[in-house]
């Protein structure tokens, strides 16, 4: 095996140094009725090749294999990736080195956190962001946390119904246990959450509104936030489309308390859901209460500028059961991608990028109207909106699947019993308008 | 060389990226949502290019060298792995594509899993944490269901000294205590200790075996029982899985639940801390409780099935990290059955070489045999602060750590596991070569050795990093975290 | 442009300095009458996804997008490439860096040589091998110059007529110019190099076979090593296919000359027959005429050892119209990939590999003779051998092209008009029994 | 850190590959045609990979910072284009797969033709030359083989001490005798002294322009038909190229074949010494002689055409370097029309910019406007070794070169072109930010004050690089080629 170097010599003349006559005598300190006598029922050991064979075949069983047009986000999209993105990561030395530790070797990964964090800050106008989390329902998960922590009086966090699906799944996961309770705001017929159902909810530790929510419409963030306000609970803004902010103004100016976002538009690809990245910010007020690790600036002993990973009073590996969250590992390389493709696209590509895909959302929009779609609703959106099908689109939109390689869109029953026929939509700068005008027409 | 950081390398106009070309109208949103362009850094696409490649030139990796970190298991990670990762067919693929549309994904998942619980000897598994104390959380909250579904919820969990860190902080997310109890005089846990504090307000024990200090946890068997006999659950924490595939089927010793490090056991990168994937392994009285969705095969397709009345619930919005599961699982078709179980010899055999090498240059606690780490400390270097010429100077855990850096090595994990004062925890894995070895041998023997006779050498290292001991102090109390 | 930095404002300050008042005015220095009114007639840009698309298209316009399956050598072989060799090389310190000229901060590039060069003498049983040439026919081309210059007493050079074609064209390419004269060598029946036919070309600078020769057979070098001796002129091997040396006894074991050898096969990948790899080895008698770079062993001021570029006294920079050739760039990276490539598969893989190569064309030839081909010659073979084909085959070759993308041996009547219906099978390891079993069908 | 050699490194048994399964029956060579195993290293596959990784780390590339190697054009080698070339529709390509299978291969080489053609203003072209120097060679087999067909061949042909230093090589190749004639006093060529050799029995002038001093060969069309009235062709040397897209259309001022540099001009990497590519484009009258096979487009199919009586023959064993023509022609679909004259256009600013900024500080042989790259020398600092306090430390160019190395800049190209004494030749590129190319001015600044104030600095340097200034002359005297 290419993987392991002992040679027939190295493993005798090691053995007589550890004192064994034979590999299985190193296991001699494991009780013989806990050793299992099995060999591992697995498939036996395939060559580099067979591994590429049998992989290939795997990935071309997934649609993906092929050129399809994806015309679905729902919490994953389909961004251009510029060459040097996935060429820089790959570097071995940002790939295979470990949490940095020890800043002495590591300055390359703490300034390149550093370097993120900072440019979340600035897309999201928030005073912190951490080095990262999984993704965005479980930054938003600890976000509730966060809030319910710190607010004695309620055990009550209210989340908008419009927060991604998934993402109520988990904050329903990790607050039940603590016997916290999450309420969902319902939402109105323009797509929007309901801010009119907040008043009725009593104490609530926070307040959480996802913008653009799933509907792909535009919250009116400010209004919430003087809820939040009213009722002493933080406000927590929620993304699942980083690119957004490209071109909206930032959850900061609204005076969002906690942001949690999900940044796999930045860079990464959607890998079947994951790994993506969970991007958590806050202001300075919060700084420790989040969740995670942070790189600092600060100077070593020639006084020379340097990084180091900070605020580790915070973590569950010095406070152990005190700790706000147990968080070890983040999606550390996904988060130096995320700053690799921020870095490339820059202020004048963010903005440029993000107001293309609302063009071709728009223009998607337009052009499926015309082929006799009826809104869903007629609220302002970013790249996602729902449209009401036609009948026997269905039928059409499977077959145009298995014909074409299309995906138009998603059918919003699932996940909204009431909305029958709503299919949620979504263009981004990949989709050409080639591509818009061939979907209007498959759909007639 | 320094490198600036990316703003001050910023320039009013330049543009790194592609921009996309513009097929259709432009559509102005109302100017009440729209906000200035966020003050991203202005550069040219060389400029990027050598900004991160200057950066990582600051990084030491598994490929740059011997990682010996304790308790992180930094093998080798293969580059075929990332080869299959980055198919177009995984790497493009739409979580909601449907599953008629994903069935290599979703027939990748069902065998990882397969092979996860073959190679474990539990009943059942999810692949859905996204990195092990995600894994640990989960595993936890199933315990709390499974308290819940029988009708009463405990209050306790006992959590002995040599567990990883992240198992207190995990249990008290489900709003656990934990009762913390210690080893035994040879590091290992004795059952009497856990039946004294066991009883039926108590929900579990969590255990790491091997434990912390690279030993077997011998009693495992009797301490599942005690713990089962008063009705709780054993908890295993799987990080240290890397010493005994093939050797010990956890699943079949008592432990009721395991999580796995698919990044350390299963060779899949670091990546500077992430993403991890922190799959979970059941017995068959806890598979109604795993998160949902679950992955099932049915005929010759798979499907995701969500109807699981006692579930946790959701832990990840989609299925986990796919990405790092296409690793592992190329990982371990691989390596077959034997090629893992001679990964974990092979591991161990390093680890009981250097117990051996440097048992006499370093102080060892717990001299007996080891699995796939070892833990030494400082006590002889502390005690020579004393005897030595140069009485003023203390040679520490950290000195020799820092001064490794110097010798090309990585330095070991220190510090931990807390109940060593001044541990120095070695793991070598097992990918490494006799020669490694020997070189981080002489290497810590040459530090022991400058410890007493030039230990300033040691004090002000490392000399030949880009950076020299960092001011953390000023660091945490006045964070400045961004620029 | 992403690729250039100058803002308006550098632009402006940088012609502030110039002293000139526009970009213009730097080229007032061409006379007018020289300087072009016409715009670039060519596509305008297209963006890193426009070019993506265009290059996918043309890619997906030759059949390799596909997974053919290629029994075809002839030059150009395919093998397994172990992810590390693309992953390595593509490191940008190796990829885009100069010449090392500078040794101080070329060691990388340097050491990665000379440990090529070693490893080509040591596959090859020479004492000396170059840097690199551009392929196996330049470097034959150069190596019979070398033969020709140092032999004033002739101006002829003998080439077996079973040299690649494409060498021999080139070697003709070389000498014409310079008054040389190169003479084919017959082939036999046994589809081995005339030796006989040699006696009588009277003097000769030298004496060049292909061994594996470009039916595939083996020859046997002695008794040419023996004839070259006798007529004084230099003994030159060369080889297409070097995974050969595997398991062949090398050329230096014969008393070869100077060897000229093709190395794509190890680790470089086909790319529609370039870049590939000239390599180009000799007697340390040979040293000084060789053409192009050596790396050689030395010391630093500090007595350190380390690498440098060295006999540059050869070069075409230093001495002009005296070099011994013109060889400026090399196939540098192309060197550093077949060292990679040597060091992963090493003694134990280079030997197997190369057996597996000999035992599936054996396994080949033998089932092609069971569906009605018959023998070619009856030499041994490495992984290429020539059949006839049995009447009828060229359409069904076609239609296997078309149908099952299966390339079944190439037509050597176009080389060789007299050799109708005759084809050259290769088989390499990524060939399956499956694979040849199927052919073994098609053609029936 | 040192890398021992792989040699020393390995041990018996290792195998870094993975070998493919056996299939079939083993068959066996009769034993009088093979040998024992060749004497390769045995390594494992981290061993490799650690390996070449830490050969990286002492290597400098475009990617590590500003590369100003005169004549060499080290702009930035984009990273779309390695996609490009690695797609498998491409990498996987046999030359032999036939033109119908082969038409996006044939139709790239063709376009990429045109585009070459366009940008130059010649009638035809050929890409199968595998670098600068085989490009010259064709070239100048072309003129020979026009010269032959036209009935009587030449016996010389003339060369600038200006030109590239591969020219009088090339030439002698076919035999010509080279007649070098020296530039005007202002660094170009004069016609006077052109006509004063030029005759019927020279084959004509091989014209590098710009020229080595980085200026425009201003007589150029003079020259020219001086050539051209006695039969001769004019031969130019396109290494220069990148000063002049979209300024200059050699093939309309007198030129009559050309040849490029696809990894200077048109951005495809270097690699460390290769592989380039060396197209050469020719007037009508020089078509007959192009390389064969040739591409043609026929309505909307590519083939190859070899039926061309008058061709020179074949120089390469099939088409050219493919892959590199991959990259290039990317290059240029990237960059337009426009955005190839934009590159020039700064290409010859910033070399103006740092021609007037450093002037003051070195030597400017030839004070005029310069195209992409300026020549410097130095005499200032030979000056200053009489007057200055320290007179027995003589700095020389090479010590100015060497010192850059410490500043992070990979030095300029040196005691080249022949012309200038001690020339120190600074190319930046357009790919160089201001900020960069500041940086480097304030380099030479630094170090020019540090030739008077602190010699001893420049004679010992470099101080950081991985090795010192290496013993040369013992690598010639007693060559070691392998280990």
């Amino acid at each position: 095996m290419r993987y392991l170097p002992h040679t027939k010599e190295d493993i005798e003349s090691m053995l007589k140094v550890t004192g064994n006559s034979s590999l299985d005598d190193l296991f001699d300190c494991i009780p013989d009725n806990l050793r299992t006598k099995d060999k591992i029922d697995i498939p036996e050991s395939l060559s580099e090749w067979e591994l590429n064979t049998h992989m290939e075949a795997l990935a071309s069983a997934n649609i993906a294999c092929k050129n399809y047009k994806c015309f679905i986000g729902a919490g994953s999209y389909d961004h251009y990736i510029p060459a040097i993105v996935p060429y820089l990561i790959s570097r071995s030395e940002f790939m295979t080195a470990y949490t940095p530790y020890q800043p002495e070797i590591s300055q390359g990964t703490l300034q390149g956190i550093y370097e993120f964090q900072t440019m979340v800050t600035r897309l999201l106008g928030m005073d912190i962001a951490t080095a990262s989390h999984y993704d965005c329902g479980t930054a938003l998960a600890e976000s509730a946390l966060i809030a319910l922590k710190k607010n004695k009086k309620t055990k009550k966090i209210a989340v908008s119904s419009l927060v991604h699906p998934s993402h109520r799944q988990i904050v329903h996961t990790y607050l039940a246990p603590a016997g916290y309770e999450m309420v969902e705001i319902s939402y109105t017929k323009e797509g929007l959450t309901d801010i009119t159902a907040i008043e009725a909810m009593g104490d609530l530790a926070g307040i959480a509104v996802q913008s653009p929510n799933f509907f792909g419409n535009i919250e009116d963030l400010s209004a919430f936030k003087a809820i939040a306000d009213a009722k002493k609970g933080l406000f927590i803004v929620s993304f699942t489309e980083a690119m957004a902010y490209g071109l909206l103004k930032s959850p900061g100016s609204f005076g969002a308390d906690l942001v949690a976002g999900e940044g796999q538009s930045l860079g990464i690809p959607k890998s079947f859901g994951g790994p993506g990245l969970g991007l958590l910010a806050g202001t300075k007020k919060q700084m420790r209460n989040l969740p995670g690790r942070f790189v600092g600036k600060t100077k070593d002993t020639n006084g020379k500028d340097g990084f180091v990973l900070t605020l580790a009073t915070r973590e569950q590996h010095i406070r152990r059961e005190k700790a706000s969250s147990n968080i070890c590992s983040n999606n550390g390389l996904n988060a130096m991608t995320a700053g690799i493709y921020l870095a490339t696209v820059g202020k004048i590509g963010i903005q440029e990028i993000a107001q293309q895909n609302h063009d071709k959302a728009q223009y998607m929009k337009n052009s499926l109207l015309k082929s006799g779609f009826e809104p869903g609703f007629n609220s302002p959106f970013f790249n996602e909106f729902v449209l009401k099908a036609p009948k026997g689109f269905e039928q059409k939109r499977s077959a145009m699947i298995q014909d074409s390689c299309i995906f138009a869109g998603l059918n919003l029953e699932t996940f909204y019993p009431e909305l029958k026929q709503h299919y949620l939509f979504c263009a981004t700068e990949t989709i050409s308008k080639d591509d818009i005008d061939q979907l209007a027409k498959e759909v007639q | 060389f320094n490198e600036p950081l990316l703003w001050d390398k910023s320039r009013e106009g330049r543009c790194a990226v592609s921009l996309p070309k513009q097929d259709v109208e432009r559509a102005v949103l109302d100017k009440s949502l729209t906000g200035d362009a966020p003050e991203l850094p202005q550069l040219s696409e060389l400029d990027v290019v050598r900004h991160y490649t200057r950066l990582s030139q600051w990084n030491f990796g598994v490929d740059s060298g011997m990682y010996p970190l304790g308790s992180c298991t930094m093998k080798y990670n293969p580059k075929t792995n990332e080869v299959q990762a980055a198919r177009q067919g995984f790497a493009g693929a739409h979580p909601f594509a449907g599953e008629e549309f994903s069935q290599g994904a979703l027939e990748m998942m069902y065998n990882l899993e397969q092979y996860l619980i073959r190679i474990t000897g539990f009943d059942a598994a999810t692949l859905q944490p996204a990195a092990g104390a995600h894994g640990e959380f989960a595993g936890i909250l199933m315990i709390h269901a499974y308290h819940a579904k029988n009708g009463k919820q405990r209050s306790k969990i006992i959590v002995p000294d040599t567990a990883h860190g992240t198992n207190p902080a995990s249990a008290s997310l489900c709003g656990y205590k934990s009762v913390n109890i210690k080893s035994g005089k040879d590091g290992i846990l004795e059952p009497e200790a856990v039946a004294a504090v066991m009883d039926e307000d108590t929900a579990g024990i969590m255990v790491t075996n091997p434990n912390t200090l690279g030993l077997f946890e011998s009693n495992i068997k009797e301490i599942a029982e005690i713990v089962h006999s008063k009705g709780g659950l054993v908890y295993g924490d799987g990080a240290n899985m890397n010493a005994i595939m093939g050797i010990v089927k956890p699943g079949q010793i008592g432990i009721d639940v395991l999580h796995f490090n698919l990044h350390k056991t299963f060779s899949t990168p670091h990546g500077g801390g992430g993403p991890g994937s922190g799959p979970v392994a059941v017995v068959k009285a806890l598979e109604p409780f795993l998160p949902i969705p679950r992955v099932v095969k049915e005929l010759d397709s798979y499907r995701f099935e969500t109807n699981c009345p006692d579930t946790i619930g959701r832990l990840h919005t989609f299925y986990g990290h796919v990405g790092v599961m296409i690793r592992a699982y190329s990982y371990i078709l691989s390596m077959g059955g034997k090629g893992l179980k001679d990964a974990s010899t092979l591991a161990v055999l390093n680890a009981n070489y250097i117990k051996e090498s440097l048992k006499g240059t370093l102080n060892l606690p717990y001299d007996r045999p080891c699995m796939h780490e070892c833990v030494f400390n400082d006590e002889k270097q502390q005690e020579n602060q004393y005897s030595g010429s140069i009485p003023q100077v203390h040679i520490t855990t950290m000195d020799m750590a820092k001064r490794l850096l110097d010798y090309g090595f990585h330095p070991p994990t220190v510090y931990f596991p807390l109940v060593v004062e001044g541990a120095f925890m070695v793991e070598p894995t097992e990918t490494e070569s006799k020669e490694d070895i020997d070189q981080f041998i002489d290497a810590v023997k040459s530090i022991a050795k400058e410890a007493v006779e030039e230990p300033e050498q040691l004090k002000t290292a490392p000399h030949l990093s880009k950076v020299t001991r960092m001011d953390e102090v000023t660091a945490a109390r006045k964070p400045c975290l961004k620029g």
